[in-house]
């Protein structure tokens, strides 16, 4: 049987077909789906697709996963040569992007279904009047705190002020040995755009100005690099974290081993915290603080984002396969209970989100990431990056805040680079 | 004697022959034999690379090429006021003036130690040469490890850098040419081997005998006789270099800073992340004219220096 | 005699001097090759370690505890590592075939064959070696593209089998073949393609044995072309696999470990087999062998 | 079996440098049965005419028959020729039998037992029946050139064409291989030319020598012929081993003067040469062999011995008298000192004398082969 | 200048199968300023020997001296040597100067104006001149083999090596460099090695000849004398072209019989077989040259012609008899026909017996210098 599998694999390739591989019972519609999820949330996806297949209403689905770094590239090869898949994971606020290569979805949702997810959320998915996109999930960044390291310095702030938060800073450096504050929660450009957006929102600053379609770049102002130079503070002056990255994930490992106290975080890093067993180490205490202590007159809201699942064009595609691919996306984001238990997000789901498997999960009820989150999202205390037609998140404009957090830049350099190729971008 | 129903008749010409004379029968069976090559050659690189030319002086749409318009050389002029393209170039200098004197340097030395008659030297051979089977795939990956948190370059050279060297301005390139000197050093290693194999021994016996020590040897008799064999080293293991992607892409992206990010890198970003075909058809072009350049110079140096 | 004497001592401290000199070949050598094997030794090592030894952090070069838990699952339970060996395999023969045959052709055909033209013919393809293979990489996506190749092997077959080092390798190997073999064959009644199928092509064994070797291990490890043109993860080659697999798991060393150390072995036992072949190819390529 | 006739056959070939004329304007019958052998220096045109016979070059200008047919237009294969060559042209990776037997299977129609007994038969003739399963790289030079020479007979063409076929050999084997082939020539009576740089070769193994110097033939005759009466300095000088000794020299009523040397010579000889010279610049020629030492007293020459050189039963004798060197060979039983003075003369019924420019013997008939019968060999 | 003195000398190599024993028990005085000979078929350990005298590879047993210094373990710069390599060893990248002042630099004090002077004299003296700015690769093949020598020359070493210098270039340039090399060892008196596989160079150039066949030593002489008394049926065989004529006979009486003949030999001859022989079985050997066809009358044999051979002034016959088969040597104006019989005797002083099974040749006196009075050369 394998052999004969491989076998046909390989005449796939030579033939030169799109390659919908078997798998369904036959007569199913097959649905070709791409993600990017690693990991536990691989896990959880993977399980929801086998729900749905499981379900036998003539829909079999094929899931896919692209490394997260190749992912819009094979995307817009695949959509430019007539392979691309039916349903794709993206982000939400990626709408006006990935506009050329999905099309709407109006006309295959079924009713109601606006209804179904938070407004804020679907807001996001609509590019110029059209639903694009469902979302499975609203994540966003926060304050993760190591409570035993704060309790051991002694420190208990007022997670709203900075000054406040800088002297329970200061405090613990001098008092153990652990560092006070980490800006990144990992070792990317989209991690330090991510945090950048919160501190630079709180200090009233703006990375774009202007409508969806028509962006200036904003940031290159005063506040912009006041606040860039309080990011790179954190590893300079402050002393509160080290300019080094042992590995991507170098600050969960430090969190996670009492090394580190605080640091800005998404929601869904508690996966990260799990040991091999998929549980939370028992001696960890933390607590998921909202991150409104930076300095500033601007707004206390916090960056979110939505995971969203898209429809790309392909020729190919039957119509009864887009209707079959919508099926599946509403089914996956609204029936995604996991998606919060174990993956660690709020789901955009309403009714999910609410639910009482949600409600009584130890994230919700113990530790409070999701119930902090659904708060701030209730309370409008989040806002979406950005909707612009490029790929904003990627390195080529946020690396040098990278690297001026790990001090490889100054920040006037690393600013200066970083918006003027965001500018070059947007004018293209 | 001849038995001439045997013998076939000197009068007789096949059809084939009747029908086209010599020249062109060999143009007719020359060309058939040559078609099927000569069909790859010109669809998958002779049009590609006129097709390139033609693209760069366009703003291409990948989406709809249809909807490409003309725009001369601004393409070209962009990339001159490019600071990520010249970033790439220098870096790529950078990683070809690194990696290409150590290649050459250490096959040298491992072709110069195996000439000699060594207990175990098919296994030697075995060691140096096997890294070059590998794809850059495993060979990234691998050595991105050894230089990760617990890797042994971190363990063993954490005096010389903090934290992985990955992640340092400085060290970051340094190690890729360590990683590529390592994947290369085998073939250059193969080749300088058999060009040492290929000094005829009774020069060493005449040098002898003239009172020549070992050095003297190496001076007079070794290097002048591996001279070709090192200028291909240098050229193919430059040319080669110059296209350097799979480690910047698979230890560093590219960074940190930029500080590793190759041509063929940012080549590789302008076509298929931020999809400037245009644009990155004049980058391509202007890394082929540039490599056309390094070997036409390698070829003026091999030149004036054969007789 | 005195004079052999010291001619003698002299020699006593010449052999000394040989011995030591020995000694430092082999410490030098042998030292190297255990240099260059450390990488592979952490590959294995790693993809035996337990996640618990792992996650730890602490460095070891044998580490306390050995599992093959890995192993056995992709050796038995992850068919798609098999599904890219397959297609590796497949991309890489076909690739081979094609080569060995359309550049012995043409090879033929310019060294033996006589028509107008096929000076420049050779020379062209002589000097496409100048052009290096990535700088066409977006032209050439286009035109992929426009041919519907997109995410078939021949997409990857057909630009690599237009190169023009089988061409450049057999001409030059063709060209020694004695001329007089071919007139031999011809008085004997031989047409030009029984020239080709019976003498010249049995007689180039050992080159064409060492291209073959060659392109298959060329087309095995294409790294950049096959990331460009496959988006299916069935048809995935080993390189774009592992690197994906790694992506995926980028917490777990000891899969990744296990998965490029799969990855590398079909290779490792080919260049175990064929180690002289492989090593001449490559001494051929630089007219050196 | 059929001769073969060579008429005003020019070939050409292009060169960056304009055409080079490898073959010019050449005539030649080869009998039938006749065993012909082209000798010439390196790049005199040997190969290119022989293969403008068998097909492989074609013929820029003029005709070829063989027999009766004009081949200029028939492929090689069917113009009824087999060749040998210098390498043999062994396909390596066919056994002996494959080799013999390729020719018959695909210009022929025999049966393959018919082809098989012929190849068998040729094989014992050549005595290399057992070496049949074996393939060329494992047979020694001589096997290897039975196996060629084999392969040509088993056609059994109305030509045999020879193109060095003994060059790889050593020595003592090329001697044995030579008389072999005449052997079976003379068996076989097929017309044969054969192509050699070596003199001797051409001098020991044919019926007639056609010497060619830069693409044209300098002279055509029996092996005796041009040995004793060559028709220019050229052949002269190419022919006989050591060569011929050259000296220039001036007429002076019935004395030759050379540099260092004068010499009377008979009169009605130096009548033959006033009347055919047209200056006065000669060059007299004497073979080392025809040197007479045992001296008569009357003209005689003396110079000093520099070198003496035993071989075998021959002594060579190498003497000089200012800018004067003279090879001479003697019996191996004469006895001579470093330093001491030879006397010798010169015979007259051996001298040459060349017209320095042209070249030309100046004392032989114009129709060349006159006077031959003093010398000639019948075999 | 010094002679050279083998004492027992053995090398072994090392291979796989054991050891290889090249030269074995070899010992050998060459005299200062002669010029010996090493001959014998490849492999036999020409190369081994010399190489050992030049210190290019160990001894492993024995001692050799230069003068009268051990060499055994002295580096080969320090021996006083000089080498001519078969194909030359020039230094490509060299100049021709280059090449021949780089032991000069390295192996003496000497000012690089002296160097010059000595570079430029040799050069003058071997007749490259106006070569010494040029490369070796551009040089003919005679020019190389001049340059080699004139390295050699240059470093004015005690001993000449040559490891068959000649044997690269074509016929008629080896032979006229024979005579070069011959004139140079005679001008510098040099005591000189030389290595050669081809016999008819060692006849022609040596003062005495060594004859080496597996490693060990068949006979030591004058070119005379190896031809004119051979020890064993290998020099016999080895020494002169085209060889001895060997027919297996045996002694009944005072007659030979072999397989188709029967021949009276003296009584005193007869007498001399019979008494070193240790069997019954022998060998009877004479030289093609030494066969007499003047038939006297007397005690004759006949044979068949089956080949003639016209080579210059000498003829070859090659005459058969059942299976036996007789090549004699005749004057090139000696008249036969193609199948003619032929008589012909075997002049008794050049007649040899051998013993069948240890080759020796049971009619020289055991001193093998003996009797060479009668046919020894003088130069
Ligand atoms: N294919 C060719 N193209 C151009 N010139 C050629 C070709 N073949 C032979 N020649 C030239 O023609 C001339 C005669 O060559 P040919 O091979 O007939 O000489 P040859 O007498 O056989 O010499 P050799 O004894 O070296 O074999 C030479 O000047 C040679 O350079
Ligand atoms: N380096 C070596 N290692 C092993 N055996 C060797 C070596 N050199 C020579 N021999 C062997 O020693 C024997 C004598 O070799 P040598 O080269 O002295 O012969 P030669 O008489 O010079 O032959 P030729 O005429 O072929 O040059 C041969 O059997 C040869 O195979
Ligand atoms: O993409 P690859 O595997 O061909 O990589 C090329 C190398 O990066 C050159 O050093
Ligand atoms: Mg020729
Ligand atoms: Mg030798």
């Amino acid at each position: 049987g394998a052999t004969l599998a491989t076998g046909l694999a390989g005449c796939a390739g030579l033939t030169g077909g799109s390659g919908s591989d078997g798998g369904g019972s036959s007569g199913d519609v097959e649905i070709d789906y791409w993600m990017y999820f690693g990991a536990q949330e691989r896990e959880e996806m993977t399980a929801l697709i086998k729900e749905f297949n499981s379900l036998d209403n003539g829909i079999h689905v094929n899931e896919q996963g692209i490394p997260f770094s190749e992912f819009l590239n094979k995307l817009f090869t695949a959509a430019n040569s007539g392979n691309a898949p039916h349903v794709a994971s993206y982000y939400g606020s990626y709408g006006r992007h990935l506009e050329p290569i999905t099309h709407p979805i109006d006309d295959y949702l079924s009713n109601g279904a606006k209804n179904k997810y938070f407004d804020i959320a679907w807001e996001n998915l609509q590019v110029e009047g059209s639903t694009y996109a469902l979302p499975i999930d609203i994540h966003g960044k926060a304050l993760y705190t190591n409570d035993s390291v704060l309790e051991s310095a002694g420190v208990d702030p007022d997670f709203t002020d900075w000054n406040a938060f800088s002297s329970a800073c200061d405090t613990i450096v001098s008092d153990t040995d652990a560092r006070a504050f980490s800006f990144l929660n990992w070792k990317s450009g989209q991690a330090a755009f991510r945090a950048y957006l919160i501190a630079l929102t709180q200090a009233g600053g703006d990375v774009v100005t202007g409508e969806p379609g028509n962006y200036q770049v904003a940031y290159d102002s005063e506040v912009g690099k006041q606040t860039a130079e309080l990011m790179t503070k954190v590893t300079g002056d402050f002393g509160w974290d080290v300019p080094q990255f042992q590995s991507d994930s170098a600050r969960v490992e430090d969190f996670l081993a009492g090394d580190l106290a605080t640091f800005i975080a998404g929601t869904w890093s508690v996966n990260n915290f799990e040991n091999e067993d998929g549980e939370l180490p028992e001696d960890l205490s933390f607590s998921f603080q909202k991150p409104f202590f930076f300095p500033g007159e601007g707004d206390d809201v916090a960056w979110c984002e939505s995971n969203s699942l898209y429809f790309p064009t392909n020729p190919d595609h039957s119509e009864e396969e887009k209707q079959a691919a919508v099926e599946f996306a509403e089914y996956v984001t609204q029936n995604n209970t996991l998606w919060a238990s174990a993956g660690g997000h709020l789901p955009a789901a309403e009714a999910v989100a609410t639910s009482s498997e949600v409600k009584n999960t130890p994230l919700w009820k113990e530790y409070g990431t999701i119930k902090t989150m659904y708060e701030m999202v209730s309370n409008k205390k989040v806002r979406y990056q950005p909707k612009t037609s490029i790929h904003i998140n990627s390195d080529r404009f946020w690396g040098p805040f990278l690297d001026m957090y790990i001090q490889n830049t100054d920040v006037q350099s690393g600013v200066t680079t970083s918006a003027n190729a965001l500018k070059q971008a947007l004018e293209q | 004697m001849s038995n001439v129903e045997t013998v076939a008749d000197a009068g007789t010409a096949s059809r084939w022959e009747q029908l086209f004379d010599r020249s062109t029968r060999e143009l007719l069976v020359g060309l058939l034999f040559a078609a099927p090559y000569l069909a790859l050659f010109t669809v998958f690189l002779l049009y590609p690379l006129l097709k390139g030319l033609y693209m760069s002086l366009h703003e291409w749409n990948f989406l709809e090429p249809s909807k490409s318009t003309f725009v001369g050389l601004e393409n070209y002029a962009r990339l001159l006021n490019d600071p990520a393209f010249w970033n790439a170039l220098w870096n790529t200098l950078e990683f070809v003036g690194m990696t290409v004197p150590l290649i050459v340097g250490l096959s040298l030395v491992l072709a110069l130690g195996l000439n000699q008659e060594l207990k175990g030297s098919r296994i030697l051979q075995f060691i140096y040469f096997s890294p070059y089977v590998l794809t850059v795939a495993v060979v990234g990956i691998v050595w991105a490890q050894m230089f990760a948190q617990s890797g042994v370059g971190t363990q063993y050279f954490s005096w010389l850098f903090s934290g992985s060297p990955l992640n340092s301005k400085f060290w970051a390139m340094p190690v890729i040419v360590i990683t590529t000197v390592w994947w290369q050093a085998g073939f250059y290693f193969a080749v300088l081997l058999a060009s040492r194999q290929n000094v005829p021994e009774r020069l060493y016996e005449a040098a002898r005998l003239d009172g020549a020590g070992p050095w003297r040897m190496f001076r007079d008799v070794t290097l002048p006789h591996m001279k070709n064999g090192l200028l291909f080293v240098v050229i193919a293991s430059t040319i080669f270099q110059f296209q350097v992607f799979g480690q910047p892409y698979l230890m560093t992206k590219g960074g940190p800073v930029g500080n590793t990010e190759t041509l063929v890198y940012y080549l590789y970003q302008l076509g298929f992340q931020t999809r400037e075909l245009g644009f990155g058809s004049a980058v391509g072009y202007t890394l082929l004219l540039i490599l056309i350049g390094v070997s036409a110079l390698n070829y003026v140096i091999v030149g004036t220096n054969d007789e | 005699m005195s004079n052999a004497d010291a001619s003698q001592s002299l020699t006593d401290r010449l052999t000394d001097r040989d011995t030591l000199y020995r000694i430092g070949l082999y410490v030098a050598m042998y030292g190297l090759a255990v240099v260059f094997f450390v990488p592979y030794w952490r590959m294995f090592q790693l993809s035996v370690t337990p996640m618990s030894v792992i996650s730890q952090g602490g460095f070891h070069w044998i580490p306390p505890e050995v599992t093959f838990a890995v192993w056995q699952r992709y050796l038995l339970e992850e068919p798609i590592i098999y599904q890219w060996a397959f297609n590796t395999l497949l991309i890489a023969s076909i690739t081979t075939f094609i080569v060995l045959v359309v550049d012995s052709m043409i090879a033929f055909s310019i060294t033996r064959l006589d028509w107008p033209g096929q000076g420049i013919v050779l020379a062209v393809i002589m000097a496409s070696f100048m052009i290096p293979g990535y700088v066409n990489i977006i032209p050439l996506y286009t035109l992929i593209n426009n041919l519907g190749l997109m995410n078939s092997y021949w997409a990857i077959i057909l630009p690599f089998a237009a190169g023009p080092l089988g061409v450049f390798l057999l001409v030059q190997f063709f060209r020694d073949i004695p001329e007089e073999l071919e007139e031999a064959a011809r008085l004997d009644g031989f047409s030009s393609l029984r020239i080709y199928a019976r003498i010249i092509l049995p007689l180039s064994t050992p080159i064409l044995t060492a291209l073959g070797l060659f392109v298959f291990i060329w087309s095995w490890n294409q790294f950049l072309w096959p990331l460009i043109v496959l988006n299916n993860d069935v048809l995935y080659t080993l390189p774009i696999g592992v690197v994906t697999l790694r992506d995926v798991n980028a917490l777990a060393p000891n899969v990744i470990m296990t998965s490029l150390a799969m990855a590398s072995l079909p290779l490792f036992i080919v260049f175990l087999l064929f180690q002289d072949k492989l090593i001449s190819s490559v001494q051929m390529q630089a007219g050196t062998g | 079996m059929s001769g073969i006739t060579i008429d005003h056959v020019r070939k050409e070939y292009d060169s960056d440098s304009g055409p080079i004329r490898a073959v010019d304007d050449v005539s030649l019958d080869v009998e039938d049965g006749e065993f012909l052998t082209i000798v010439g220096p390196s790049g005199s045109g040997k190969s290119t005419l022989l293969r403008m016979i068998a097909g492989l070059e074609d013929i820029t200008k003029g005709e070829i028959r063989i027999g009766d047919t004009v081949v200029n237009n028939i492929a090689p294969q069917n113009r009824g020729v087999a060749m040998v060559f210098q390498n043999y042209a062994l396909y390596p990776h066919m056994s002996v039998r494959q080799n013999m037997s390729y020719g018959l299977k695909l210009t022929t129609d025999l049966g393959s037992e018919e082809i098989s007994r012929r190849v068998e038969d040729t094989a014992e003739m050549m005595g290399i029946g057992d070496l049949l399963d074996k393939k060329p790289n494992n047979l020694s030079g001589g096997q290897q050139q039975r196996v060629a020479t084999g392969r040509a007979i088993v056609r059994q063409p109305k030509v045999f064409l020879f193109d060095e076929p003994l060059s790889n050999l050593d020595a003592k084997l090329r001697l044995h291989m030579r008389t072999e082939l005449q052997r079976i020539q003379e068996e076989l009576e097929t017309t044969s030319v054969y192509v050699t740089h070596d003199q001797t070769e051409a001098m020991t193994m044919s019926d007639r020598i056609v010497i060619l110097s830069d693409g044209t033939i300098q002279q055509v005759g029996t092996p005796a012929e041009v040995y004793a009466e060559p028709v220019n300095r050229f052949v002269a000088d190419f022919i006989g081993s050591p060569s011929m000794n050259f000296f220039d020299v001036e007429l002076a009523g019935e004395a030759l003067h050379g540099e260092d040397f004068e010499y009377q010579i008979p009169s009605e000889l130096a009548a033959t040469v006033e009347a055919n010279s047209v200056s006065d610049a000669l060059v007299l020629g004497i073979r080392p062999e025809h040197i007479s030492v045992e001296s008569d007293g009357e003209d005689t020459i003396t110079a000093e011995l520099d070198v003496l050189e035993h071989e075998g039963s021959d002594n060579y004798l190498y003497l000089s008298k200012g800018n004067t060197e003279w090879t001479v060979r003697v019996d191996g039983n004469t006895r001579f000192e470093w330093g001491e003075s030879v006397e010798f003369t010169l015979p007259s019924e051996h001298l040459h004398v060349f017209d320095a420019e042209t070249g030309e013997n100046l004392v032989v008939d114009e129709g060349m082969t006159a006077q031959t019968d003093e010398s000639s060999v019948t075999v």
